[in-house]
């Protein structure tokens, strides 16, 4: 990963950045996803196991690649609450369309590949769609994205017929590995999550776009009369987390083989609890991918560590995530 | 009732950045004072600390005699010490009323007191000359009236010392006058003024003495009669200053005509503006606040509704539709509202710089080496005075914000270059720096326009100069008729 | 060696976000806590999920870190868990399934279950009789599930045998008394006659019973709710609220039985019969008490 | 209501305020409101009836008036996610505690009065909280509130066992009035949630700290520069939202007379959707109390047109929400 200048936030008044403080500050996650490591452990030694880490990169690889493209539109100063709704519209139309295709196509490795294009050229499609309203239509992202929230789900409800939409057996066999299988020891969706993390980290840090969306989130007027097209990288950035949904759904897909109304519910709020714990500001301008990423695991190493243990009443997991959270938070809070 | 303040020995440090090294001089009650430096001397700081926006890190301030630390601007307020700040500080969501009375409401028991905050408001309003009603939204106010809105605002605090940080940088000579016959009439009440200005030749009209700062330091007091402009220009930047306008070379008598306006409409703002600028010249704007130069050129560059005849920048006949369309053009823009439109306070030098013109810095990938190398360049040539390259562009001061924006629009190396007041809040020798940049720029062969408030610039600086009056340019005038007397008579209508 | 006999049953079920699934970990605790005081060799392991891809996480902790030997499930959905659970049991575990079955049954050794056809048939047959066969209903329906749809099937069916039983509309109130008492409001506004309504949920009916309450209506003669929450199966046993007369049973206790059934036949190296399924029947006045767990939270 | 400063939205640039254009965007909301109205009566005769208008502004109470507090946070530039939880939490103690007083307190009157304290009481503490942990923890307003969001619905879940907690007999048969009674033919939720907004537009623009709460959101650095008391306004703020949720709950309780799991479940977004349909925009600033109103109206009235006619499947509600959510935003778009 490049070093992150997007990472230097505006430091507390009257500190240069680069000071040890502020290096300290700028670690409060991964101090906090250390601390929780070492709780982990302390409380069930399995957890510290190579098998036990996979697992939960494993799982974070959802969750996690929507939030590297929720973290563009966070620091561009947008935000979208549909993603889960899309992630599972997506889904529930990729398997209508391999199931369709099933009968059409003989071989079943292009009907996944048709599968897999839909899905992303889906996630483009909204993101654009998306885009469009908030710049050109002039709405608050807030409100297009809590539409769309409702408007993806109930479509999808509607193409369930209020069940699920299920994928054919053997095309989910065929497509299983993509979510179970392993390169070099190392499942793929782990693979594909630390791809999109890099290339996210490279178009934040080292492009021009990248560069736009920054500074969009920093000061839109001021990156306007700077030349700056701040329609098209805000359109284009809604399509590139748009993207990342299709790329989430590609490996939710083969893991679960099926969609209905309440896949990918609550999605938005952990990946944009991702971001933010990863040390972004809600209100834009900068932010990190590596922060991110750290947020999005310690997220799942959270319920990972609940699930391993049973010290606590099962109606309070939702209640320690909270606290741990908030504490994270804590640690990092000189950031902004 | 006029108040006497003492520095004695002030530090201020930001981090490991020192930006005082132990100031001590007196304000004599009752007078006016011209505090004089060069952009980053330490002026705003030292005036921000006495008006209880900044902590000293050491030294003492005495006010009357009596040692004070102001925790906060209200502490410093209750003693009478108001700042009027270099950089403003309005809520853009907010009246003109509720700004000037933002923290100090009129109440009647339980409930604001709108009819009377309104009332006092038109009265500051009257005084500093501004024509807009209490219940402006401050979004809605251009640039100058920002300006005034902020004196006005200090106008409600009566103040017994008063710190103007660059009142007039933004305003034209009419608003300059008015305010002058403000600060006669607030002395006469026998408040303490402090003028800190970068415009020479109002400092010599209305202080009684200057104190001059260098590096952090205090450098020399003087009672104004005793200097003249070019003594004080010379204290400021502790060497001899020559000429400040470069010699004009005149553009060749072929050189290709690089922006061509016909008939450019803004509506509400400006009407039927045609105009041409040639490779090699310098072309001037003059006008009164409110004339809609501005907004002309917002207008060019797609940022307001409009309509033309004709436009042609650089061979390309066709309207912008967005600064990124005009910048591909080969046009750029400086704008005048430096916080709000020309940089991104919040982030690093080397970003703002390069912004305009990535596509420099790496085909694919930046190189974030050769952006520092850039910044590093312009640090060199448009002399901005940083304690690190790192910092935000926040942690500049006013002038070397200036001229680091100045810096981000000829990075495309636009052929036609529009700059809006470019000289705000700089000092005389980078000023100078500037005049000779621009001279540089029409040598090579851009067009060059210069939106300007300060009648002498435009005059040591043009070629020719369109005075703009009520949105329609009144007149062009050229080099040889270019005096005081004839541009202002243009810009008011008296010609 | 001792260690390799032990058993550690994994239970995985829904988080408590409704009155049902309470009872379901209410009756998954019980179980834990009777079994494990009368086997001391037998661990049982709670866990509950909010949502199916959560529960497919724990699903692996179950497993990896763990060290389950059988497993009892209450899946969150039935598709999304399939492969899932498919992968347990490739793992040598024994899989138990109770209520919302598995899409491919290969995955699972035995499977518990209610009836939710017969959950939709007997309202539907017990308002067809008290209204002689006449008259005009209105549906609640819970969140769109398979589950929701094989009750709304059922009771459709029963009702093409009565054309002059009309269905006025069915709207999803997802087993949500707030959601219910909206919808029945407008239900109200919307139909000037009304003889009954089918609550398919007892949590709905309490938003029904408020509604109609408020609007002082009495063209309603029933209210039909389901599943046997011990709140309505009480009004029922008192007698105190006429249009309660009787309501059709889907107790989550079957959770209990389900964990008990595979410990037990665990420890003693049994298998379950393949298929269990618990009938439900039709609680009215006679036997509610026989459907009456004050302890359980449903 | 006083007349709404705060309202009057930026004028397009280069237009004078107070034009029939800029008044016409203003009133986005209410010209949306009056279309669905008019689409309402002709889907369905009996929409137009006073009943079914009471019967939505009765129900409308709850998240009326905790989007009236909602506005207050969000002109200051905050957000709090966690009302809802919030509500069920407070709810689920003001039950117990009435259930406990019982015994202890012979006059049921006075049972009741001392539920209601304690929902007030605890609406504040839990705003009081949310407040210190914002400005003198410096955390994100998300953060803290998805972490309370968490956490308070988890305690409710702990304390009903995951069941339901009821109130007893005698004491929701007194209390019920509250919801169920009315005043010169209004129902007293409708008559306290007039009370609320009014005193809500009379803080906002008549007061102070309205002032100040509108001064830190255009511009946090301003009001700190003006000598506001930045954080005891924002703590104030918080504060304030926690007590509109305790009268929500007041009137929720007598409702149903119970709390459970489900109890208020989403509302955070409905409140927050009401105050942005509304007009105010989500990075604060400005904004307004009637549009509030008329935002949390406007919402009840879709879902209540939907619920009288049944011309679309009952999957799609969903998506109809969400169309006339973003078509009123669009049609306010200029106020930006
Ligand atoms: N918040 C800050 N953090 C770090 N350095 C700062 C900060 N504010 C000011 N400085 C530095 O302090 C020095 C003095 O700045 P100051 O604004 O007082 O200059 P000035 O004399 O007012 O200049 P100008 O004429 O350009 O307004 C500058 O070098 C500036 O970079
Ligand atoms: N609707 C309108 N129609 C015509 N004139 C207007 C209208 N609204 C405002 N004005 C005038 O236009 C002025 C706007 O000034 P503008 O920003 O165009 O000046 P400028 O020449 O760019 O200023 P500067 O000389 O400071 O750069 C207002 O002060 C006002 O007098
Ligand atoms: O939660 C559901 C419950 O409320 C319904 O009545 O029966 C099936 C359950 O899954
Ligand atoms: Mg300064
Ligand atoms: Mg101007």
């Amino acid at each position: 990963m490049p070093p992150e200048h997007a990472e230097r936030a505006p430091a507390p008044a009257g500190r240069a950045p680069g000071t040890w403080w502020g290096r300290l500050h700028g670690a409060g996650p991964v101090i906090g996803l250390v601390l929780l490591c070492l709780a982990g452990t302390a409380l069930n030694g399995d957890f510290a196991t190579l098998d036990n880490a996979l697992n939960v990169l494993t799982r974070t690889a959802f969750i996690g690649i929507i939030a590297v493209g929720m973290c563009f539109v966070i620091i561009s100063g947008g935000i979208d609450l549909s993603v889960g709704s899309m992630a599972a519209l997506i889904a529930g139309c990729m398997i209508l369309v391999m199931n369709g295709a099933a009968q059409a196509i003989a071989s079943p490795v292009a009907v996944v590949a048709v599968g897999m294009a839909v899905a992303l050229a889906l996630g483009a499609a909204f993101g654009l769609a998306h885009g469009l309203l908030i710049t050109k239509g002039r709405i608050e992202p807030f409100i297009v994205t809590l539409g769309t929230l409702g408007i993806f789900r109930a479509y999808l409800t509607y193409f369930a017929g209020g069940g699920a939409i299920t994928l054919d057996n053997a095309l989910a066999d065929l497509y299983s590995p993509v979510y179970y299988g392993s390169l070099l020891g190392v499942p793929i969706p782990v693979w594909i999550f630390a791809l999109v993390a890099l290339a996210g980290g490279f178009i934040l840090n080292r492009t021009a776009y990248g560069r736009y969306v920054q500074a969009i989130g920093s000061n839109e007027q001021v990156a306007r009369y700077a030349a700056v097209d701040v329609d098209r990288v805000k359109i284009l950035t809604y399509m590139l987390l748009g993207l990342c949904v299709g790329i989430a759904t590609l490996l939710y897909v083969p893991r679960l083989g099926s969609a209905s109304p309440t896949t990918g519910l609550l999605w938005e709020l952990e990946a944009i609890a991702a971001v933010i714990v990863g040390g972004t500001a809600l209100k834009g301008g900068a932010g990190s991918i590596t922060g991110t990423l750290v947020g999005a695991v310690l997220l799942s190493v959270i319920s990972n560590i609940l699930n391993l243990t049973s010290i606590i009443s099962v109606y309070l997991n939702a209640a320690v995530q909270g606290f741990v959270i908030i504490v994270v938070a804590f640690l990092q809070r000189g950031r902004r | 009732m006029s108040l006497a303040v003492e520095f004695r020995e002030i530090t201020k440090a930001f981090g490991p950045v020192q930006v005082l090294h132990g100031v001590s001089f007196e304000l004599a009650p009752g007078r006016v004072v011209g505090l004089l430096g060069e952009n980053g001397a330490g002026k705003s700081t030292l005036m921000k600390i006495l008006a209880g926006y900044e902590q000293p890190s050491g030294g003492s301030l005495l006010v009357d005699g009596q040692p004070r630390r102001f925790a906060s601007s209200r502490e410093a307020q209750a003693q009478g010490i108001v700042l009027i700040h270099q950089e403003f500080n309005l809520a853009e969501d907010l009246t003109i009323a509720q700004n000037i009375f933002l923290g100090h409401e009129k109440k009647c028991g339980w409930r604001l007191d709108e009819a009377a905050m309104e009332r006092e408001t038109a009265r500051v309003l009257a005084e500093v000359g501004l024509r807009a009603s209490p219940g402006t939204r401050v979004r809605q106010l251009i640039v100058a009236e920002k300006q005034l809105v902020e004196i006005a605002k200090a106008l409600a605090r009566n103040a017994r010392l008063l710190v103007m940080d660059e009142p007039t940088a933004t305003l034209t000579p009419g608003e300059t006058e008015r305010l002058f016959a403000l600060v006669a009439r607030l002395k006469a009440g026998g408040t303490t003024i402090v003028y800190i200005s970068h415009k020479l030749d109002e400092v010599e009209r209305i202080t009684d003495e200057v104190v001059v700062m260098r590096d952090g330091r205090f450098v020399a007091r003087q009672p104004t009669a005793a200097l003249t402009r070019h003594q004080m220009a010379n204290l400021m930047v502790g060497r001899e200053l020559s000429d400040l306008f470069p010699p004009r070379q005149p553009p060749l008598p072929d050189a290709p005509v690089l922006l061509r306006v016909r008939d450019l409409s803004v509506p509400g703002w400006a009407q039927g503006a045609s105009f041409e600028v040639r490779a090699g010249e310098i072309f001037g704007f003059a006008g009164l606040v409110g004339a809609g130069r501005t907004e002309l050129f917002e207008g060019l560059l797609g940022l307001r509704p409009c309509r033309a005849a004709g436009v042609e920048i650089a061979g390309h006949a066709s309207l912008p539709k967005s600064p990124r369309e005009a910048a591909d053009q080969g046009l750029t823009y400086l704008s005048e509202d430096r916080k709000g439109k020309g940089l991104h306070v919040q982030l690093p030098l080397a970003e703002n710089l390069t912004l305009m013109n990535l596509r420099a810095y790496g085909g694919r990938w930046l190189q974030p080496a050769a952006e520092q190398a850039a910044l590093r360049q312009a640090v060199a040539a448009f002399g901005i005075r940083t304690g690190d390259l790192g910092c935000r562009a926040s942690q500049l001061s006013g002038g070397n914000q200036q001229k680091l924006a100045l810096a981000k629009v000829l990075q495309p190396q636009p052929r036609v270059v529009v700059l809006d007041e470019p000289t705000r809040g700089v000092d005389v020798g980078a000023k100078r720096d500037i005049y000779f940049l621009i001279q540089r720029l029409a040598a090579q062969g851009r067009a060059v326009v210069v939106i300007s408030s300060e009648l002498p610039e435009l005059i040591g600086l043009c070629h020719r100069v369109a005075v703009m009056r009520a949105g329609r340019i009144a007149a062009t005038l050229a080099q040889e008729q270019l005096n005081e007397e004839e541009l202002i008579g243009h810009a008011t209508g008296t010609r | 060696q001792q260690a390799s006999q032990k058993q550690v049953v994994g239970v995985a079920i829904p988080a408590a976000t409704h009155s049902f699934t309470a009872g379901i970990v209410y009756w998954a605790n019980q179980a834990k806590k009777d079994l494990e005081k009368a086997n001391p060799g037998l661990q049982v392991i709670v866990k509950t999920a909010a949502n199916a891809s959560e529960q497919a996480n724990q699903l692996q902790d179950l497993v990896t870190v763990n060290k389950i030997n059988a497993l009892v499930i209450f899946p969150f959905e039935s598709a999304a868990l399939t492969k899932p659970v498919a992968q347990v049991k490739s793992k040598g575990i024994y899989v138990t399934v109770v209520d919302r079955g598995l899409t491919d049954t290969s995955a699972q050794d035995a499977y518990v279950a209610g009836d939710n056809t017969a959950f939709g048939r007997i309202p539907a047959e017990y308002i067809a009789k008290a209204l002689g066969g006449k008259g005009n209903i209105v549906a609640l329906r819970g969140i769109p599930t398979t589950l929701d749809n094989e009750r709304m099937e059922a009771f459709n069916a029963v009702l093409k045998k009565h054309p002059d039983l009309k269905l006025l509309d069915a709207k999803h109130a997802n087993w949500n008394r707030d959601d219910a008492f909206k919808v029945t409001q407008d239900y109200l506004t919307r139909f000037k006659n009304i003889d009954a309504i089918w609550a398919a949920d007892d949590d709905m009916a309490v938003g029904v019973l408020r509604a109609i309450e408020q609007a002082k209506r009495n063209d309603i003669k029933l209210v039909f709710g389901g599943a046997g929450a011990k709140g309505m199966v009480k009004t029922l046993m008192d007698g105190s609220n006429p249009l309660i007369q009787a309501n059709v049973s889907y107790s989550p206790k079957f959770m209990y039985d389900a964990i008990k059934l595979t410990a037990e036949a665990r420890l003693k190296g049994q298998k379950l019969p393949a298929t269990t399924i618990i009938p439900s029947v039709l609680i009215t006045k006679e036997n509610a008490k026989q459907f009456y767990f004050p302890d359980s939270p449903f």
